[in-house]
This record gives C-alpha cells, structure tokens and sequence, in this order.
C-alpha cells in the first residue's frame, strides 16, 4: 500500500494535495462535496490586513483551457478571519494554510503578528497577487525587493513560512534563491500569469483593470517549467502548482521535484477534483510499485 | 451531499435554439428549491468552466433543464445524447423563498429567462399570474399553463399573444409580490414599478461564473450590505437590496 | 468595403496577416490549399548562418490548447536559403521575411550580410529561440544585452529590421524600449514561452533538451497582455501574435495596438486559417462599418 | 489542391476499440496513393492538434480510415456521427511507390498497423502474400482475403489462425520486396530478416505530429542522408535508407 505521506517545514501532511488559495473559499463550500479532512491541507482565500471588497467589473473569463480572474483579493480582513473563518477551517482537520497578502511591508508585518498567536499551521506568503494595484506582485517582481519583504516577514513570523511566487517574476530561479536566503522555510509557485482579454463588441478591456491573472491547464507546461527549475535552486522544500487537473498531472510535478502540490482552478472544474487526484496519486504507485513519494520526487 | 454527475435521459431541441434536457436525479439526496441551479459540462475538455444553468423543473426522480444554445458551451452540451453522462453539480444557489411569496402573486420572465419560473409557479400552486415575454418565437407557454392561475403571452412584434413588452402589461397594485427572470433591463423596469406601488420584488440575477459554488468570488453583485455572490448568496435577489 | 492594407515600414502589406516563422516552412507546402499571394507576408523558417540539423529526440508535444516544440532551428542555412527558398518564396508575390537566428554576434552579422543582397523585403531578426542551446534567447532575457546585438545588426542591416521578443524577457516592455532605441524598426512578439513536459510512465523530460517552447491557443492570454504592454511603450510599429486561431483574436490584437499580425501554430491546425482570418476581419469591418484598421488599432 | 473537410457516411466500431470512418472525397480532386494518410480533427476544439490516420481504402466518392482510440484525440472522434462533418485533410505523404512493387510482395501488418496495407493489397491486384499479426482479437482479416494471394493470420496467443509472431512466419527470400506496418520493433525485426536475404523492404513509420504537411519539422526521421520529415518525405521508406 503506498504511503502518501509528506514531512515538510517540520511537520506531516496525510498527502500531498492543499488546495490553492483563492479557489477552496475557506472550505465550507466544499464540505458538501466530501470530506475535507482527506486532504493534505487547506489554503485560505488571500487575506489582508483589513478587508477589502475586491474589484469591480467583470472578475471571471474563459480562455482557451484557462480562466483569467481579476478578484482583487477580496477577503473579510485578518481579524474577521481569525474569528470567523479560522475555526471552522480547523474543524476539518486537515493543515490550514493562511495565505497573506499586502500592499505594505507593515501591513504584512502586522497580519503575520496576528496570525502568529492563532492555530494555522503555515503561513504562505502572496508576494505575487497581479490583481491589486501596488499590491503584493510588486514584490514578486525583483528579487532584491522580494529578498527585503522575506526577510522581514520571516523575522517576525513564528509559523513556518512558505513564500508564493509570481510567474512574473523576472527571473524565477533566482527569485526562489533570495527567498530562500531571506528565510523561506518553503517555496509555492505559480500563482496566475498576468494576461489580458478584450472584448471587441464593446472595444474595451474585459477587466476595469485592464490585466488580470491567467490559471487553469493552459499555464501547466509554463508552471511545470518554472517548478522544474526553482527545485533545482533552492534546497528547501517546493509546493508546485498551476494547471494540476488531474493524477498525472500532480505527479509531473512531483518528478519535477515538487514536495507539495496545490490545485486552484480545478476546483471549479469538478468540486471533487482534489480527492480524484489523491486517489489517482494512490493507485499509480501501487500500480508502479512506489512506496513512498521519495522514490520519484525530483527524478528529472 | 451535492450530486456531481448524472445520466441523461433526454436532451432535445424544443425550438431554434433552445434545448430541453433532463437528467436523472434523486431528490431523496438533496431537495430542490424553485430558482436553484446546477453547473453543467461536458465530460470532455471541449470547454473548461461548468455553465450555471436554472431548474426548469424537478420531480423525484429528474431534473429538467431549458436552455438556449449560446455558445461554446452550450453548443457542446446539446451534443449529448441520452444515455450519456454530464456532469451536473447542484443543486445551487438560494433559490425562492416560498415563505415569503404569499398572496397574490405575479410571475414575469422574459425570454430563456422565462426557465426557473416553471418550476416555480408549479410550486406557488394555481396561485401565480403568469406574464411571459419573447421576441417573436413562443415557446414553453403550454407548460406554464398546466400550473399557473393565468398566462399572458406577449411578443415584441405581436407575432403572438400580445404586442409589445411584459413590462407594458403588468399592474403591479394588483400583486403582493413580483417574481423576475430575464434581461436585467426588464428585471430593472419591473422593480422600478413594484417599488412606484411598493410591492416586494424578486429577481435572478445572471452573472458570470466560474465556480458556481461561492468559493471563487467570481460572481459579484453589489448590494446596500456590501459584495454577495450570485450564485451562493443568490441567484434571486430582493430588488431593493441591491446597488445596481 | 473595408480596406485592409496595412503601411509599415515604408512597405504597403496588403493585409495584416504574415504566417509565422517555424509554423509554415517556406510556404510551399501551403500553396497546396490557397493563393498565397493572398497574404500579407510569409515569415520564413528560422534560419542561421550555417544550416542545422535542429534537436534530437521527441520534437512535438501537445498539451491543453498548446504545442510544445523543441525543433531546434533546423534549416538549410542563409546560403541555400537564399539560392533554393527564397525565389520560391517571391514568387508567391506576397512579402517575404526572412527570420534569422543565430548563437553568436558574428553569425548574426554575416547573416545580414547576405540577405542585404537579396529580395527579402525585411529581416525579423529572432533573438528569442528557447530551443537552441547558447542560442538566440540568450540575447533576448536582458534588455541592456538585446540593445547591444540589436544596435549591432542594424547598423550593418539594409533592409527594414523586425525584432521578434522572447516572452521570457524579463520586463518585456523595457525590451521593447531597449530594441527600438537601439534601431529597430519594428516588434514582433511572442516567441514560445519555456515550457516543460514530463512523461511520467518513462520517468522522464519529454524533450532530449528538456525545456521547450509553448505556443497555440493557450498562450493567446499572456501573448494578448505583452503586445498591449509593448504597443503602449514604443513608437514603431508592432506584429502581434501567439495562439491567434480566429478573426476575433487577431482584432484583439489590432485593438491592443498592433499594426501586423502572425499566424503560427493556427497552421498545423487548419491549413488555411490565415485565409479565413483575412477574410473574417474583413467581415467583421463591413459589418461595423469600419473602413481602415486604423479606426480601431489600439483603442485599448 | 488537398481536400479539407468531409462529410462523415459512416462511423462505427468494428471490434473493442478499432472503429471505421467513411468520409466522401472526390478522386477527381486529388488521387489517392496507398501509404498516405489524412490528418483528421473534430471541428471542436475538443482537442489541438489534428491527428494522422492512414487510408484504408479509396473508391471514387469516399475514404475509409481503420482506426484504434487511442487516446483524446481518437476519443473525440469516435464519436462523430453520419451526416456530421470532420475536419479532413489530405491525401499526405509519400505512399507506397506501386512501380517499386514488382514481382512477389509481402505484406506484413501487425495490429492497428494492418490499416494501410489493405488499399495497398487492393492495388496489388490479388498478388500479394499477407501476413496480420495481432495480439488476441483478430479483425479485418476478411477484407484482406478479397484482394490478396494468401492471408495468414497470426496471434500471439493462438486463439485464431497460427501462434505467435508474425515475423516467425515469413519465408523473406521468397519474396522480391516487403512491405510493413506495425510496431517499430516488429518492422526493425523484418527489415533485419530483409537485409539478411537482400530483399528490399518498405516500412510505413509512425511520428508525433503537428502539421502532417512537412512545415513544422517536427517528424523527424534520421536517414542516411539527412533529417527527414516523416509527413512530406514519408510515412513510407526504404528500411536501407533509415539511420534507427
Ligand atoms: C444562475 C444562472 C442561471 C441560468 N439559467 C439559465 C437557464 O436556465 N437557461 C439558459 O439558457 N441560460 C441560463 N443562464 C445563462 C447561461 O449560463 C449562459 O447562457 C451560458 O453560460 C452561456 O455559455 P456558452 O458557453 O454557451 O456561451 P459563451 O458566451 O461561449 O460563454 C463564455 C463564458 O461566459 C459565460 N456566460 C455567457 N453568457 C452568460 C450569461 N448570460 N450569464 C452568465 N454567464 C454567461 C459562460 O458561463 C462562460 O463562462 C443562467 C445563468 C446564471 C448565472
Ligand atoms: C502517418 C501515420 C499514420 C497513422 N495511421 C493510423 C491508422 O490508420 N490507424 C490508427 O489507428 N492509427 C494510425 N496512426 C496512429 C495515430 O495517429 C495515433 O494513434 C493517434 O494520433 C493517437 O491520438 P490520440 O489523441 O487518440 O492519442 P493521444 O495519446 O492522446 O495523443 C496525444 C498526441 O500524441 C500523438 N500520438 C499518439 N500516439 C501516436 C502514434 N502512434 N503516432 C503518432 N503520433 C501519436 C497524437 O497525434 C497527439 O498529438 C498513424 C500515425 C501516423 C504518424
Ligand atoms: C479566482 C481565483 C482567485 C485567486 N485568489 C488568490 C489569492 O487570493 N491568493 C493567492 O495567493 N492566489 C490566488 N489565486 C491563484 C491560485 O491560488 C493559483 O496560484 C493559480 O490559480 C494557479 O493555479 P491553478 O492553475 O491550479 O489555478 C487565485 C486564482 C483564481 C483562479
Ligand atoms: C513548430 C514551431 C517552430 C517554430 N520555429 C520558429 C523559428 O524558427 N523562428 C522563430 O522566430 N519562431 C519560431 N516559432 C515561434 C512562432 O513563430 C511563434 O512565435 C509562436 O509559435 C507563437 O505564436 P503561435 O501561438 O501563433 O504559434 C516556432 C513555433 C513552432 C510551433
Ligand atoms: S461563481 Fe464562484 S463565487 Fe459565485
Ligand atoms: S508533421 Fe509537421 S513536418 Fe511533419
């Protein structure tokens, strides 16, 4: 019987699978559809500091085999979270995973003090948020910027810290390395690819921002690549993901060398998405005779 | 539990472009409430977001879906044979207030809006007065007929029924309450007119969706107490929260 | 009746649809389903000075809405280029592009040299191949590095000089600025994006190089942002293209700003799709009335 | 100039997963070789890339495909109905050259690979030696008999005509050419049995492509003289030629 088991940051996932942020709500909503606790972990929407009603316009798109979203890290805000939210995702026994953004080094600091005295497990830091305007991606950007961001936040945060990376990110290895060496106890990647889309009946952007962030199959080959190359940079442990639709899917990520894997957009796909893929991780080791994950984990 | 996928055991074209389908459906897992809807897709990757589509009708044993071929979506779906399985997540949203609708009742739908009413008005029981508008092709009015105190059947070039819009026809006085499905300017001048004659009012709203569930935020409506989701926190809406 | 002539350059297209290098070898295999002299232009196969035998190994890969290539600039070199292709190429009576690689200044240089000599009618000059090794794309990450060869190809170029970007630039519209400063008479973007697969049954890249280039359908998003991006930055005119398949997708491109259009991996997927492109642009004119694609060129 | 698009005749399974498609197609427009192939797509966007698929036989008004679903691509379309269109490029490719063919042919097919040899067979007017190979479910073998010399089938398992592989029944030196489709190890495995009594041997060889029209080089077949482009240059090739 495999064993889908993951030690990482210090502690023991059930499996591999967390479920991306923006896409899983706080979980409730998916409750209907199974059992939460089978899952690795939880990542809840990205929170802020204070609340933050998102944009407006349209926020959802179709593009071939992607979906371009322009929410705009709509969130009730930390505190509204820590008593609200946080409970409840606790209850599903599973890792609960709060994803921070920021448009501020203080706001940053000030939600990681709050979420320092709480129970999440791990904090993953959104330094790549295309969707706000000096928000979060600004970060993402240069690694020098992100390196001073990092190092700060890992200064202050007492929870093992797992930093999000932005595809935009100038040179994405390199981007990995500086949050390593600023203190990232983990890295995740991708989050969305800045795109565009426009509506030609009407001539205008799609979007009241005009860009907005790329997600879905579509990016799987570009975030596979970028997975590939940041595992083979840093050292610490990698939480792949980006177009993950399926069991094969996770394990390319997974022999690309990624300890972790998120799935966001799938969600919409089929609510059940995350538990087909744990299932199919199972049975292709079993079928392949794979105990553990360590045995293709980074083979290419 | 929500049910994730189903067999289909009818999907055919009722007129031009609009389909009728029917799934299977047991409703000892999950009751299902007038206004309701499911997201739809293929099972293959011709298209990637599930479509929020409305219950037209629902009995023990099936759900019936009306819908109008749009695009690619849509176009896809109405490929399906009977047999075949599609995956249908729901069922969705907040759906009518039954509780709330008492009285003296008119139910307005304007075009493929003209979908979540049947069902409704078979839940309102004889009661509704039931106002349906379409462009010049009628169709669906004989179902609506079976459940509805009186249909009025009105076309934009009085083809058939009578000429004109719903809207010119409706005396909202007459009504405790509107019920309202269709295009958002119709939905809009009814709720002005319910609101002249202060009458509640009762639209679904349409939005853009991906995940049909509440957990993307994709699908905003503006309201007096901030942003709500259409399709957790509706698709109906009471007309005079909103902020639009 | 709509007009859809194009001036740039000093040239007059007679529409904006040019037929991407790699995706349309050069032409001939295309004249087997329509009147090439119905396009705009025919970009040829990527060439460099000497020829290439291109990669080993797997070469294509499809994934969601995507291509991944790693064909490795296999060409016949300037030389047969110029004395087999190119009078072919001009018979077809439409514009001829010549895109050039190269792994070296000196290779670029003597490159142009040739071509000065020829009827080419302009040179895309291709600093943005992922799939050669020391080549092309090393020129195109940093800009300072992309003025350099760029300043360097123009001064000894004749002929109007297209820069075609990499998308993998790390600040695509600062590469865009760079080239034009250094002389370049026009963009052209996107190449293929880095992208990866893992065939997971073999343990194994897909590809003997490992990384390869994305294109098709699922890039349009990304493609779409990075022309709007650049448009806004530089004066010269600019080529749009990535996973354009319909009339549609190329007028998003014209109103993000574009002044020609490519067609790449369209072609492996209906051979004359850039026909019924120029034929639906011209459609979707008429029908609102739009007499130039000046009227509607970056309105965005 | 090379057709584009077909109406489908017919589309069904002939045994487990091997299906036939019949497509109307005017000869007079293009000629058909044995050996060339069609590219075939849905006209959904269901999946990318369209798909080459050999000529199993040619009349006037149609083309036949034999094909194996595979995977998306074939998925997809196998399940077009009659009357329906898909997206039909060709004729592609080399094909067998028939003035090669003189004298005693045999014609070895193993599984799916067994589709092209039969409008070859056809074109050979009854002179041809065939031998099927097929893992367990032997299909088509019928076909062959009509224009054949001899057929002979083989399975690996013995449960229809002789046990196991074909290459274990062929007699090379009886034959002045051989021509073969099937699995690479299977063809390598017969051109080496060629070489051995110098007898020329023909191989339809199988590539990822994109184009299937030689413009994206992404076929390659290393020959002796060069990168060749399994599409344009081939599918078909003289074993002698190839570098593998
Ligand atoms: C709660 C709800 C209930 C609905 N009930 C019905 C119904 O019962 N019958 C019916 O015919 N239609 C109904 N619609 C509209 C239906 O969802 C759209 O017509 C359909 O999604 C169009 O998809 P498509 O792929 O054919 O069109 P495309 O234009 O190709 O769709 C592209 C994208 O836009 C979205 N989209 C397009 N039009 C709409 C729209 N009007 N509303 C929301 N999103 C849209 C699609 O979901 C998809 O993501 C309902 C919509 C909502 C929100
Ligand atoms: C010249 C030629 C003639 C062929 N003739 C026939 C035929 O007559 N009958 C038949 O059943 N099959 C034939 N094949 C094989 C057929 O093309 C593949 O089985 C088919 O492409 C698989 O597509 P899929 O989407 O079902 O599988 P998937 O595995 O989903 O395909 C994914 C990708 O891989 C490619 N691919 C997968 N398998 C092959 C393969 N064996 N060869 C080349 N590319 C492949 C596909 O084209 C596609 O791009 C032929 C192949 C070639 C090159
Ligand atoms: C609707 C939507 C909302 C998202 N919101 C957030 C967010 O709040 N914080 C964050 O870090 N990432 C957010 N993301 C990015 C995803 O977590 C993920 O990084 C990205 O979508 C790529 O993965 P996927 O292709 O599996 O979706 C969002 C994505 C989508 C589609
Ligand atoms: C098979 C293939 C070969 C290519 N070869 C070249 C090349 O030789 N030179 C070049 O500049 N671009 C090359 N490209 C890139 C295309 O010209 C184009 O920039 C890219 O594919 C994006 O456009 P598309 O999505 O329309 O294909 C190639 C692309 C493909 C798919
Ligand atoms: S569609 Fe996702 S929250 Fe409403
Ligand atoms: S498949 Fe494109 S050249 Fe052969």
């Amino acid at each position: 019987m495999a064993d889908l088991k993951v030690k990482a940051m210090g502690m023991q996932f059930k499996n591999p699978i967390l479920t991306a942020s923006g896409t899983f709500g706080f979980g409730e909503e998916f409750s209907e559809f199974y059992d939460l606790s089978l899952l690795g972990g939880i990542c809840s929407k990205g929170l802020t500091l204070n609340s933050k009603p998102g944009n407006t316009g349209i926020r959802v798109w179709e593009t071939p085999m992607g979906l371009i979203n322009s929410i705009g890290l709509q969130n009730p805000g930390v505190d509204r979270f820590i008593t609200e939210e946080l409970p409840k995702m606790k209850s599903y026994k599973t890792k609960v995973i709060a994803n921070l953004g920021g448009n501020t080094e203080q706001e940053y600091l000030t939600g990681i003090e709050k979420l320092n005295n709480t129970d999440v497990d791990l904090i993953e830091l959104n330094i790549s948020c295309p969707n706000v305007k000096c928000g979060g991606m600004a970060f993402g950007i240069k690694s020098e910027v992100a390196f001073e961001i990092v190092s700060k936040v890992k200064s202050a945060c007492q929870k093992p810290l797992m930093v999000k990376l932005s595809p935009n990110a100038e040179n994405i290895a390199e981007m990995a390395v500086a949050c390593e060496e600023a203190g990232a106890d983990s890295i995740s990647l991708i989050n969305t690819i800045k795109a565009m889309a426009i509506d030609i009946k009407k001539r205008k952007a799609v979007f009241d921002n005009v860009y907005a962030g790329l997600s879905g199959p579509c990016v799987k080959p570009v975030a596979l690549r970028m997975v590939h190359e940041v595992c083979k940079a840093v050292k610490v442990p990698v939480c792949g993901l980006g177009g993950i639709m399926s069991a094969e899917d996770a394990i390319e990520f997974i022999m690309a060398g990624a300890t972790l894997i998120q799935i966001g957009t799938g969600n919409f796909i089929k609510p059940n998405i995350a538990i087909d893929i744990i299932n199919g991780i199972e049975e292709f080791m079993d079928k392949n005779n794979i105990k553990t994950l360590d045995e293709i984990r980074g083979i290419i | 539990m929500k049910t994730l996928k189903s067999k289909i055991l009818l999907n055919e074209k009722v007129l031009n472009n609009i389909y009728k389908l029917v799934i299977e459906f047991n409703s000892e897992i999950d009751e299902i409430k007038p206004g309701q809807f499911f997201m739809l897709k293929t099972l293959d990757n011709s298209f990637l977001l599930p479509r929020p589509i409305s219950v037209n009708d629902a009995n023990e044993n099936t759900v019936t879906f009306l819908y109008r071929v749009e695009g690619i979506g849509t176009t896809q779906i109405c490929k399906l044979r009977e047999k075949e399985e599609i995956q249908a997540v729901g069922s969705l949203g907040n759906g009518f207030n039954l509780n709330e609708l008492n009285g003296k009742i008119a139910v307005v739908g304007g075009g493929i809006g003209i979908a979540p009413l049947l069902y409704l008005t078979k839940k309102l029981g004889n009661n509704a007065d039931v106002y349906l508008g379409y462009k010049d092709c009628v169709y669906y009015n004989e179902e609506f007929e079976k459940y509805a105190n009186s249909v009025t059947v009105i076309t934009e070039d009085g083809s058939s029924g009578k000429k004109g819009y719903v809207t010119d026809y409706i005396n909202y006085e007459n009504y405790d309450a509107v019920v309202t499905c269709g295009p958002e300017i119709m939905m809009f001048k009814i709720s002005d007119g319910c609101k002249a004659k202060n009458v509640s009012c009762y639209m679904s709203l349409e939005r853009r969706m991906a995940c049909g569930l509440g957990a993307c935020l994709g699908c905003t409506v503006e309201t007096k107490i901030g942003n709500k989701r259409a399709c957790k926190d509706g698709p109906v809406f009471l007309s005079e929260e909103l902020l639009i």
